[in-house]
Order: C-alpha cells, then structure tokens, then sequence
C-alpha cells in the first residue's frame, strides 16, 4: 500500500500538473481571500494543482507548520506562503530540504534567503508613504495621533513596519524601529510643514473592523482631540471611522491595502489616503515562479536594495501633497482587489 | 443546661440583627450584589486614576462596547445554565451578519426582509445544535464545537471572505450603531436593544415555569426528568433561543463596525463565556443569575476601558487583567463568604 | 397461570374489599424484563393494582422492586413485557408520560432538584401561574401562592422543623428532603400514587403521618403502590402485598393470610409459595 | 409462572453468549475500541481516497504533528479528570519555550540547566493554579483564565516577542526534532516522548491509588473528602503535573518548530479540550480514559491530514471537519449502545 | 451541671457496663454550635460517648442528628463548641482528619464515589498496594486482593443480589449502595464507629445483619454512635441513648431507664426530661 505511486507525477511528462499549496495567514481577511481567488485562477493557466491552506488565524504558527508538512507528505512541488512569524521559517527550510520550492508572499521571512523568493509589498514603503503625505496635509498643525496597530499580545513584522514606517514618514524619531510604541509620546514632527506632535494611543485593533472601532474609542475617550489616525489595514479604518462617526469627530484617516473598498472609502473621504498593496500580483508571480522553476526555469531575481522581490505600493488619495507619488481613487479602483 | 440551650440561641439571635448579618444576608439573597460592588470599587479607582474614565461620554462608549458580547452572553448564560456550553456564539453570529448582509446589499432585498431572514437562520442554527443535543444526545461541546467550524466554514463560503461596508446596506441593518444623546452621555438603539433583552430573558428565568425548568435542567436533569420536567424540549428551546439572540448580536455588531466582516470578535466564544463565568454562573449548571453576566461583561470591559484610559502598555495592560479577573472573582467569593 | 389467580389461591380477597377485585386493574404489568449489561433487573415480572387498593411491594436489597416501579412509571423502558392501564396496552417513554396519565411517582433516589427551593421543588413541573393577564400572557408564576400551600403541604406531614419554603433542598435533612418528595406526591396523584420506601428516612411520627396520608389517598379513591423494608408499616396499611425475590415475582400475599414472619420468609427464600398451598 | 421466570432468564442467558452480545461487553469494558474502530475507518477511507495518506512517511508526519497537541492532552485530561479545566495550556507551554530558549541561547546557559529552569517554571506555573484553585477556592475556569493572560504578558514581556531559531539553541533544546527511521518511517524523539508520557500518567491512573484519587476528586468532590480523599493536595497535584507536563510539549514543540516562538499554537487551549472530550472523557469529570485522549487527538488530526492529503481546500476542510468530528462522536455513542 | 451528671441523674449506668463509665469518655462534644444562614444546626450541644458503648442518636427529622455527628467527624467545623478526644481537644478541619484519629463514619448520604466500582469505594483513601517492589516501588494497587476481600465484607453484611464487585456503585440499589458503606466503616473503624441511620434502606434481614455487626464492633471494644429512626432497633442494641429535639440536647437516657414510648415523647417534646425526674 506504500508505493501506490504519485498520481501527479505519473501524467504525461513536463506538461503533467503540478502540486503546489497556498499557505495564507488566516481566511477571513479580505486580503488573503483575495490572493486565495487569484491563485486559483492562476493555478487553471500555470496547469497546477493547488490547495489553498491557512493558518486557523494571526498567529498559528502551528497551522502554517502542518500545512507545510503536509504539502510535502502530498508530493507538492512548490509552497506559496506568508510566513506568519520566524516560527515556520525551520519548516520552510525543512520544505526546501524536501526538494520544494518555497515562495513567499507579503511577508518577507527574515532572514531573506529562508525562502527561495518573496513577493511582497515594502511595508515600511507603505507605512511610509502614509506618514509623508498626512505631514503635509497637516500643514504645520500640531498633530494629536492615534496608532491603530495590529496587535497588542504579538509581534508581527508588518505591524511594526507600517507603524514604525508611518511615523518616519511624517518626521518622528521611533526609537527601536522594529517596536511599536516606544516613541516618545510628544515632540516635534518633520514632515511637511513640521509641527509639534502628541501621540495619544497605541491601541490593537485586530486588524478587524470591531477592533478597530473599539480602539478608537478607547483613544478619543483618552483625547477627544485626535486629528489624525494611522490604521494598520483598511478594516480597521472602517471600525475606527464608525467610533470618529458616533463621537461626532472628523479626523484624517490613513490606511493600508487598497482593496475596492478601501478605494471606495478614500473617494467618498472617509479615508484621507491609503498605500495600495497587490496582493493578486504576488499571486500570479509566485504562481508562475514556482510552475517556471518547477519545470527547470530559472528563478527570478529579488529588486534592487531590497531582499524581497517589490510587488509595488501606490499611494491612493485625492488629495495630492507636493513631494508625494500618488494616484487617485479612479486609478485605484482600477486596479484594486476584492469588492 | 436549658440555660446554656437558651442563650446560645438568643446569642445567636443577636448576632443576627448585627449589621455585618444583615449585609451578609442581603449578598446571600442577591448574589449580584457582590459583583455590582466590585465594578463599583472599579470605578471609584479608576476615577481617581484618570481624569478621562468618568466622564459622560467614556460611559457611553463603555456601554457601546460591552453591547455585543454582552448581548452573546445571554444565549451562553441559557446554555450554561442547563449545564451546556456554547462554541457556535461567534459562528452563529458572523454566519447571520454575513447572510442578512449579503442578502441586502445594495438594495438586492429591503432590510426587514434579510433581517427576518437573518433571524430564522440564527434560529434554524441554534435549532440543529439543540437537536444534536437532545436527539442524538451528543455533549455540548462536541456539537458545538462541529457547528462552530460548520456556520464559519458557510460564512466565509458565502460570503466569499469579503466584508460588505455599511454604505451598501439598507438603514435598517445600522440602526442600532445609531441613537441618542442624554447630555454628553451617547445611548445608541444597540445598547437599548440589549438591555430589553436582558430584561426579557430575565423575566422568563426568574419569573416562569420554563425559567424554573432551564434551572432544573441544568442543576440535576435526572431529577428533572423524574420530576416530569420536558427536559428535552427545554433544551431545544434554549438552543434555539440562543440562536435567536445572536442574530439580534450580529445585527447591533453591523451597526456597531460599520460593516459586516466574517472575521468579526473571533474570540466571541471565550468573551461570552467569560462573562457568564465571571458573573457568578456555574458551568456545572443550574445556578447563576442573568444580571450576572451583564455585570461580569461589564467588569471585563471596565478593567480593559480603565486599564487603557491610564495609558498602560499594552502587554502590561494583558498581565493586569490576568490579574485582576482573578482578583475580582476572589474578592467576590470572599465577599459572600465573610462570616461576622 | 396469571398473577390474578395466584393472588386469589394464596392471598385471597382482603377482607371487606370484595367490590374492587371484581374490577378491571387499574395498572398492571405482564412479563416485564430488563437487563442492564449482564445484571438482570427484572426478570418476567407481573403486577395488578387495583383501583383504591394499597398494594405493597417486599423483597430484599436488590430484588427489584425499584426497577419495578421504575418501568411501571417510565424512568426505564424495558426490554420485553406490558404495561396496562385500565386494561389498555401503554407506552411511556418517560416519567412524564406516566405524569400525564396521572401517575405521581416518589423515587427511592428521590428527585429532588437540589439548587431550587422546597415550593419550587414542591410544584416543579406543575407550576401554578398567576390569576389574570400576568398569568395568563406573561405566564407569570404565582410564586406567593405556591410558597404558602407548600407550607401547608408539608406541615401536614408533621415536619415542624422546616424554617421556611425559600430554603433550598440540597441544605435539608434527609427527613426534610423525603417529606418534599412525599408531599409532591401526595398533592398531585390523580390516579396512582407509587411510593418507593417514603418513610425510611422519616422519624417516628412523622411516618405515622405518612401511612396517614396514604390511607387517606387510598379512601379518597387513588390506588397506591408502596414499597417498604418496614413489616410493621406494610402489615398496618397494605391491602395486598406483593412479593420480589431475585428479580422475579415470588407470590401475591395480604395481610390476613400471611403474618410478617411468613412473609419475610417468602422474601427470603426460606419458605416458598407453592402454587397449591 | 416460575416457568416463565426461568425461560425469561434462560433466554437472556443464551442473549448474553451471542457474538454481538459479546461485542458489546468488550466494548463497554474498553470504552476506547470505538473510537480506536473510528480511527481504523478513517484510516480505510483515506486509503481509498487518496495514495499519500498510507505512507510511512506520511503516518510518520501525521505522528509528528499529533505529539505536541497529544502531549498537551495529557495534562488537560487530568484536569478535566478533576472536573476543571485548564485554559492557560498553551501560555504556560509558551512561557516555559520562551525562557528555557532565552537562557540558553547562544551557550548563555548549559542546555541541560535551561531545560531544567524551564520544567521548574512550568511547574510553578501549574502549581500557582493549584494553589489558586485549591486554596483561594476559585473555580479552574476563571483562574486559568487569568493567567492565561498573566503568563502570555509575561512569556511576551521575557521575549520581546521574537522567536529565537534552532540555530542559536543547544542540540539538548533540539533534539526532540530528531529521530529515527524505520524503513520509510520516521519517528521523532518527541514521539517517544509523548507515547511514554502516555504511558506513566495510564499507569498512575489507572494502577495507583492516586489515580483511583484523581477520580473519586472529579466524580463527587463531597464524597471524595467524606470518604477521607485528600482532595486538595491532589488537585494541587494534579495541576503541578500539568504544568509539568506542558513544559514537556515545549521542548517537543521547539525540536517540531525549528524554533522557539511566542505566539505558537494560539488555539492550543481549544485544541487540547477537543481531545479529550472526543476521547470520551466527560468535562463534568470523573469519568475517562487517558488512551482515550491520544485516540481523540489522533482522530482530529488524522482528519486533517486526510482531507489535506485529497487535496480538500481550507474552507471545505473546516466544514467537513466540523461535520466529521460530531459524526465520528455520534458513531462512537451509537456504537457503544448497540443492543442485541 | 455537664451531660455526665445528666445521664446519671436519669438514665443511669446501664445495666452490667459499670465499667466503662468511670473510664474517660473517648470522644465529647462540649456547646457545640453551628448555623447556616439564619437556620440554627446545633444550639450549644453536649455529647460524651464512652470506650465500648453503644450510643444511639435519636431526634425527629431535622433535630440536628446529622449535623452533630459531622460536626464531630470533621465533616463541618462547628461555630465554636468543644471537641475532645480521651480529653484532649482536637480540631477536625476536614473528614480525614477524623479518619487518621480512627473515627470511621457512614454519612446518611452516602459517601460513595457514583462511578468507581464496589471495590474501589470500599477501600477508598484505604487502598492497599500489591506484595514487593510493584507495590512499594511503582505503588501499584493490589486489585485483586482488594476485590476479593471487598465481596467478604458486603457477603457478611447479607446482601446476596450483588452480583460482581466490579459494578459501578451508582449502579447499585438503594439497599446496596447503604452495605457497601456500612462494611466500609465497620471494616476500617480502629477507635469509634459513627452510623448515620445505616439501616435505612436494608431489608429485614441485611437490617439484622448489621445490627448484629454493630454488638460485634462493640464487644470488639469500638465505640459505636448510632442514629436510627428505628426505635426497636435503637432499644435493642444501645446502651445509652442521646435524644436530639430542635437542635439542642432533650436529654441523654438508657433502655432500662425509659421505654419506646417514654424516648419517643420526650424527642417529639410530649414529655421534658425534667433535671431531677
Ligand atoms: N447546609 C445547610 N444549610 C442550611 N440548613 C441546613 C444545612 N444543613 C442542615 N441544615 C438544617 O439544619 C437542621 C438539622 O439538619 P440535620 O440534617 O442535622 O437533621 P437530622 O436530625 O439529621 O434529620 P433527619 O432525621 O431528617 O436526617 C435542618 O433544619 C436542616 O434544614
Ligand atoms: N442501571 C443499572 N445498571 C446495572 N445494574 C443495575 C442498574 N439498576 C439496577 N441494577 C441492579 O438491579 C438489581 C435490582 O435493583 P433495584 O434497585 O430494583 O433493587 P431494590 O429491590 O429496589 O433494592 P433496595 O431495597 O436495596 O432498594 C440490583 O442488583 C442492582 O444492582
Ligand atoms: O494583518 C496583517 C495582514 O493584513 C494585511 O494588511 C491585509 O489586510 C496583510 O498585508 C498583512 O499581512
Ligand atoms: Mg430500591
Ligand atoms: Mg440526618
């Protein structure tokens, strides 16, 4: 009954299917969900034969781990995955050693060559460009700031990042840049214009539009004079817009993802501006590296500086700042993900 | 020796006029007493500590997010006190946000209907747990814990993972973000609509038969069962009420996040249970009271509101509710427990 | 031979309750079998009560006189075997069923809802609701009533020890606790009342209450099973008795033609019942 | 008549000696033949259904990810066993990771020493439970639940919350990774581990007096201490060899992991739970047995993996999961109750 | 004026056990008071029970029989009150603490453990481990062994229906249940014995099995406090007997002094035990 076989392996030569698992962080978040639908897509066009797998949320290290074994248990070819943490970079490795191809997506592992190659968006790129462009719409205004992180009981890369990243971008020293909050609380930014900042809050919002609404909540019961709010994704912008919404408040709202509605938010001015990710395009590219490789192509080279391969971040907002790449919300919405 | 028969008694009659007595027995005849002073104690420190807990609008936002949990924790008080457990809270609840939502979108349906349709779904739900309890006479956390992958899974199936924003919904499905304001003190119909449903819940555990027979149920179903009680059909009413009451949780939760996201309070689950727990319910069945676990919802939330009012850190402000729950809950027992 | 015959071959008629043996019983059992594993319960068990009679049921620890009423009242289902009531074949499926048909049960393990209080334990399952719409739509319980009338209830039984109906059960005496059970009964059997060994945690008088009672059920019309290891008590009220041994039915005696000492023979296996003596 | 008594109990006598009859004893006396003849079916279908599920190497991974959660159980059984449970599972498995890498990383500390620091930690860590539940008298589920909290601030606030990787830890911290083949099939010192664990809690529980201890606690607390029990000092036991025992999967998860990381197997609470109680051990405690627990954690797993291994995508495999576990529970009940 | 002068004063040294009342009493309870709430258990109780006696408790329902002896046994800590033991006070803070003094006591409910076996009750917190190092080493119980003497002692005790000692207890009949404390206290009690109306749910032959048992235990030199509803039984084998009423002591008298009729009246409060009647 041990040698049945490999069923995938006994087709018709080169252009047999080949195995290949999609390991994402959790299924719930748009994002993922996203780069679930696209690899399927691009699975049919690549001939592979894809299982999607995810963690059972943030933070499973665990669930990534199994998922990995089992690809190699079915005989897959390759793995698509955004690590969760520097936990799973021993199976990665384990997976490689196994004769894989290991490919990351969104999340660079650190160190960089855990995998074979990343296909991410620059997270601190993205942080960044938030913080930039709401230095300059402040115009010199004191900045009273809440930071709506993702999470308060783990650390996570692209939580600090993109915090971390924010905050350099609008001209805050940030101390430690791989620790959120250990800033200091007031001083001067330099962005744009430059003025005094305070920071009110570092609150976790689960990435997830009722904790985001909950910790905006807790920053304007705490500061009831919050005029700008840095959320590490677009569902927590929509919970944190809902608290600003029932306090009767207006504040300017800066996110990450660039989902269509995330898009749709920027255009109807809830959200001042958001960095657009392209989670589709780490899709295909991971997809079609892996059936390239797997079929004895070559592999593709990291961007330059960088250890990952940039998947691209455009800033979404239709207010322009001098100093600033952006595009508007309609070149946005043709190019965003999910609805 | 009559003598020492007669003043040991009148002694102790005495001493049952003292005021400490007198305390000790209205803690025993409201247990929600003790608890209630607790979140007092809570609040008195937490006023001291900053000047920003106290304040009108912090209260109103108090109330806002306890709400949902709050609202889930009846269902799981209903099933906890017939010796159950409820897994499915969470799923139940994102399965009925993301149907009623779907359905609705973009005016595919006018509001009433999803919602009814919402409601029926959450009950037909509730409904199969009870039945897989009763009938098939599986234990509670097996079931639950079978339905609580089965409504995700069709959740997310559903719903293709996708969140649907608050814009594309029918005013209906957000009433209950919206309300009112008394002062600088912001009520929304959410908070409203939770507290008629502790009420009413409240009614029928305290004043009914069926209140009598979830009780009875719970705290030894053989007894009940040689007592002529309709143990099953309880069951499956509790089951099903539950279902029922959190799709009303799902409704306030759109009109709370704004949107309805099947990633929603992932850890409903140990919230609610949590709160029931925490207000003085046992999970072995058949003793608690349901204003408990409003309370117990609302001192988890006083603590974690409080705690960050102060500025705490975040890892800190984990370690200090750890503590604290704990704290409270001895404090609690030691409080019914005083002897005079 | 039927459990009727034997009963008029060895027992005979009570004296002076000629009328009601003429009538159709009003619960009987036939062949009744029940296993558990490979313990036998009950094996081929028959039983007639008739209407207004006090049948007792004697036999040793484990003979299976507790599994016999627990069949006869839907706590167990039995393997084989048939139940009647006023000669029609009946199936209950549960305590409630056997409630509904009006047969009011106080189990030996008596079931008593320990957290609740005396008048709710007293009136569960038979919960009175208020008079007028907070009855009737609010289905509000008349909680105030039912505390009072289980006061009388149980102060009836001689129980004066009591403090008050709010107290919870699981903190009574053993005695305590069997009155509640015995007053529930007492209070609501329509037709039947069966009692499993009801005054053997009571004291003195308070059993003799009891037996009271049960007499005055039994003139008022109720038939009455009685279980008892308590001689003295079975010869004093039981119009016939029957026997258990080992599972099995081992005769249908009556006081008057058996004395106690014949009886606990029979009981026991020292003597048997032979079909002709 | 006492024909028909002798023909009643010779015909259950000849019932009693029938194949199914005999079946059935054998199943009640060895309650887990059925979930054990559960897991076989499994194992049969997947067969069929796919040709890398009966591999060696594929039974060797599908033991490999077992062992931790299994580990895990066993502590968990014992709690359950006592009629509490135990949330802080996986924040106690995590702290005692978390120090027993940070002291020895990079030779800061002897492998053996760190270990060593490690197993004490956790069993302070299960004793602190202990002592809260036996002596401030608390129930599990509200102590657990704190520290639960207090124990993940604390493994946080110790790491910084960063992993620290094999390469940077002794072979001793490691080597639970490593193993041996037979043939195809690799067994993993951390499998050895486990089944061994397994092996001297079955005996203590089912061989010695404090098992018979850890029951009578768990069936009927009052009985138990009437009958003269030392109920506390075994509960306080019984929580102390849990934290024990998760310090244990620690050092197995570091050798699986590759690495020592604060926010591993978040839902190991949830999981060890579900192990149990499909191993048929009843949460009202008292009732269970220990191989029960593995063959519960084999069958969740063994799920998984199989639907994994056909290829099942994510959402499907949460849904049949679901659907499978209340099945396999239900099988399991009707199995047993079979009559002839 | 102490119980000692009491029971001299009117129930007298019972007849042919001089003896043993001029030794020191082996266990007394001096002003024992305990309440629950607002329900008053014991009212300032006295008790003294001598090397070798037989002690009956007797007392209407709720007259604080129960609680008295688990205040005696550990099993609740009184209010205030005095406990000694061969004159020294002790302080029982839990049932074992009693068990380890060499008090062995059978609760009215039942002490037993529903799911363990008959076996494993009976030798519960007594267990005895297997011959040699499987035994001393891995501490490995003498199943067997424990088995086999566990059916001697229910065998003695007259109970016939049982049928393997492996049987779960919760499956067990009223009756059975009762033997298998009964012979758990009779076979590990080194000092006193206290039972807590062990006959209850016996038969009439297993009742007379056990009475018997108790005057072994007795001659054994135990002492032995029993509480009965069963007043044939308590003036047939006591020598002494404590009368209960409304949670205080009524008076302490013997069979020869009093007859049924005279214990009864005075514990249901018909008749004072004046101090110098
Ligand atoms: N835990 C408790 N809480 C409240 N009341 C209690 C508690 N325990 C006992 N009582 C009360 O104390 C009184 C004495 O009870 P106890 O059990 O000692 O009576 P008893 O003499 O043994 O009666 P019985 O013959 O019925 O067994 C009763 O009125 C009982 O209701
Ligand atoms: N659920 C059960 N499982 C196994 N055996 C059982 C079960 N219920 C009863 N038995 C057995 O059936 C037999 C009859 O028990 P039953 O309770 O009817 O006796 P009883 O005549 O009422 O005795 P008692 O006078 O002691 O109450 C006993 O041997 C008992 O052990
Ligand atoms: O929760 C963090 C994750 O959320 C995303 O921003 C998508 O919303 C991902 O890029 C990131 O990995
Ligand atoms: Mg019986
Ligand atoms: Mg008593």
């Amino acid at each position: 009954a041990c040698n049945r076989g490999d069923s995938s392996s006994s087709g018709t030569g080169g252009e047999a299917a080949i195995g290949v698992t999609l390991i994402t962080k959790d299924s719930t978040n748009p994002f993922f969900v996203a780069m679930q639908k696209g690899a399927k897509q691009d699975a049919t066009k690549n001939n592979v034969k894809l299982t999607v797998a995810s963690g059972k949320e943030e933070g499973d290290d665990q669930g990534q781990i199994t998922a990995i074994e089992d690809a190699i248990a079915r005989g897959d070819k390759g793995i698509l995955i955004t690590p969760m943490s520097n936990g799973v970079n021993a199976s990665m490795t384990k997976a490689r050693d196994a004769g894989l191809y290991v490919i990351a997506l969104d999340t660079p592992p650190d160190p960089a060559d855990t995998v074979d190659i990343t296909f991410a968006t620059d997270n601190r790129q993205a942080g960044n460009l938030d913080g930039k462009w709401a230095a300059a719409q402040l115009d010199g205004k004191p900045a009273v700031i809440a930071l709506i992180d993702l999470f308060d009981d783990k650390i996570v890369s692209v939580d600090y990042n993109r915090d971390q990243g924010f905050l350099e971008g609008m001209g805050i020293d940030v101390a430690d840049p791989k620790k959120n909050g250990d800033e200091a609380k007031t001083g001067k930014y330099t962005g744009g214009k430059g003025g005094t900042y305070t920071i009110v809050c570092n609150e976790a919002g689960q990435g997830a539009e009722d904790g985001g609404r909950t910790a905006m909540e807790r920053c304007l019961a705490k500061n009831p004079n919050i005029n700008l709010v840095y959320t590490i994704n677009e569902p927590t912008a929509v919970g944190a817009n809902a608290s600003l919404k029932a306090a009767g408040k207006t504040a300017i709202i800066v996110s990450v993802d660039g989902g269509c509605a995330g898009v749709a938010s920027v255009e109807s001015g809830i959200v001042g501006a958001t960095s657009q990710q392209y989670p589709l395009k780490m899709a295909t590219l991971g997809m079609e590296a892996i059936a390239k490789i797997a079929r004895g192509g070559e592999k593709p080279k990291t961007s330059p500086g960088l250890d990952f391969y940039n998947t691209g971040v455009a800033l979404v907002t239709d207010k322009k700042v001098d100093g600033v790449d952006s595009i508007s919300s309609d070149e946005g919405a043709k190019i965003c993900w999910g609805n | 020796m009559s003598n020492t028969v007669t003043s040991a008694a009148a002694e102790f009659a005495r001493r049952q006029h003292s005021p400490v007595q007198r305390v000790q027995h209205q803690l025993h005849a409201r247990p929600w007493l003790s608890p209630l002073f607790l979140l007092f104690v809570a609040f008195v420190v937490f006023f001291i500590a900053t000047p920003t807990f106290l304040t009108a609008n912090s209260m109103g936002i108090l109330l806002q997010q306890t709400a949902v949990v709050a609202t889930l924790a009846v269902g799981q008080t209903l099933v906890i006190l017939t010796a159950g457990i409820d897994l499915s809270v969470g799923a139940i609840m994102v399965l009925t946000m993301m149907v009623m939502a779907s359905l609705a979108r973009d005016g595919g349906m006018p509001g009433l209907l999803a919602l009814l349709i919402g409601f029926v779904l959450a009950l037909a739900a509730g409904a199969l747990n009870g039945f897989l309890v009763t009938r098939i006479n599986l234990p509670p956390f097996i079931v639950t814990l079978g339905t609580l992958s089965v409504y995700t899974a069709i959740a997310l199936l559903y719903s293709g993972g996708e969140s649907i924003q608050a814009s594309h919904l029918p005013g209906l499905l957000n009433v209950l973000g919206d309300g009112f304001a008394i002062g600088g003190f912001r009520l929304t119909w959410g908070i409203v609509v939770m507290v008629i449903i502790y009420a009413v819940v409240g009614f029928a555990l305290s004043q009914t038969a069926w209140g009598r027979y979830v009780y009875a149920v719970g705290d030894d179903p053989e007894a009940a069962r040689l007592s002529g009680v309709p143990s099953k059909r309880i069951l499956l009413a509790v089951y099903t009420v539950a279902g029922l009451i959190y799709a009303v949780a799902a409704w306030e939760l759109i009109g709370r996040a704004g949107a309805a996201t099947p990633n929603a309070v992932p850890d409903a689950n140990l919230q609610s249970i949590t709160a029931v727990v925490i207000g003085g319910t046992s999970l072995f069945g058949g003793r608690g009271v349901l204003i408990g676990t409003l309370l117990g919802a609302l001192i988890v939330q006083t603590l974690q509101f409080g705690l960050s009012q102060m500025g705490v850190d975040q890892q800190w402000r984990v370690l200090a509710t750890g503590i604290l729950i704990v704290v409270a809950v001895a404090a609690d027992q030691w409080i019914r427990k005083v002897k005079a | 031979m039927t459990t009727r015959d034997l009963e008029v071959a060895h027992g005979g008629i009570p004296v002076g309750k000629e009328g009601i043996y003429s009538q159709q019983p009003i619960l009987s059992a036939r062949k009744l079998v029940i296993t558990f594993g490979r313990v036998v319960g009950l094996d081929g068990v028959d039983l007639d009560l008739y209407p207004g009679e006090i049948l007792a049921v004697i036999g040793d620890n484990g003979a299976g006189k507790s599994t016999l009423i627990k069949c006869l009242t839907g706590a167990y289902i039995p393997d084989s075997g048939e139940i009647l009531m006023n000669g029609q074949p009946v199936h209950f499926r549960k305590p409630q069923d056997a409630r509904m048909a009006g047969i009011e049960t106080v189990y030996q393990q008596l079931a008593v809802v320990p957290a609740l209080d005396i008048a709710s334990n007293l009136y569960l399952a038979r919960e009175e609701r208020r008079k007028g719409p907070l009855g009737s739509v609010f289905r509000m319980l008349d909680k105030k009533g039912m505390e009072r009338r289980a006061g009388q209830a149980i102060q009836r039984l001689g129980i004066q020890t009591i403090q008050n109906m709010g107290q919870a059960v699981e903190t009574l005496s053993g005695g305590q606790r069997q009155a509640v059970a015995v007053a529930r009964a007492a209070a609501f059997g329509s037709k039947v009342v069966v009692l499993d060994e009801p005054t053997a945690a009571l004291g003195v008088k308070e059993s003799g209450m009891v037996l009271e009672m049960i007499k005055q059920l039994r003139d008022g019309g109720l038939s009455i099973i009685l279980i008892s290891h308590n001689m003295p008590h079975v010869w004093e009220v039981a119009d016939r008795i029957h026997i258990q041994r080992l599972g099995a039915l081992a005769g249908v005696i009556t006081p008057q033609s058996h004395d106690m000492g014949e009886g606990v023979a029979i009981m026991t296996g020292a003597k048997r019942l032979a079909p002709s003596a």
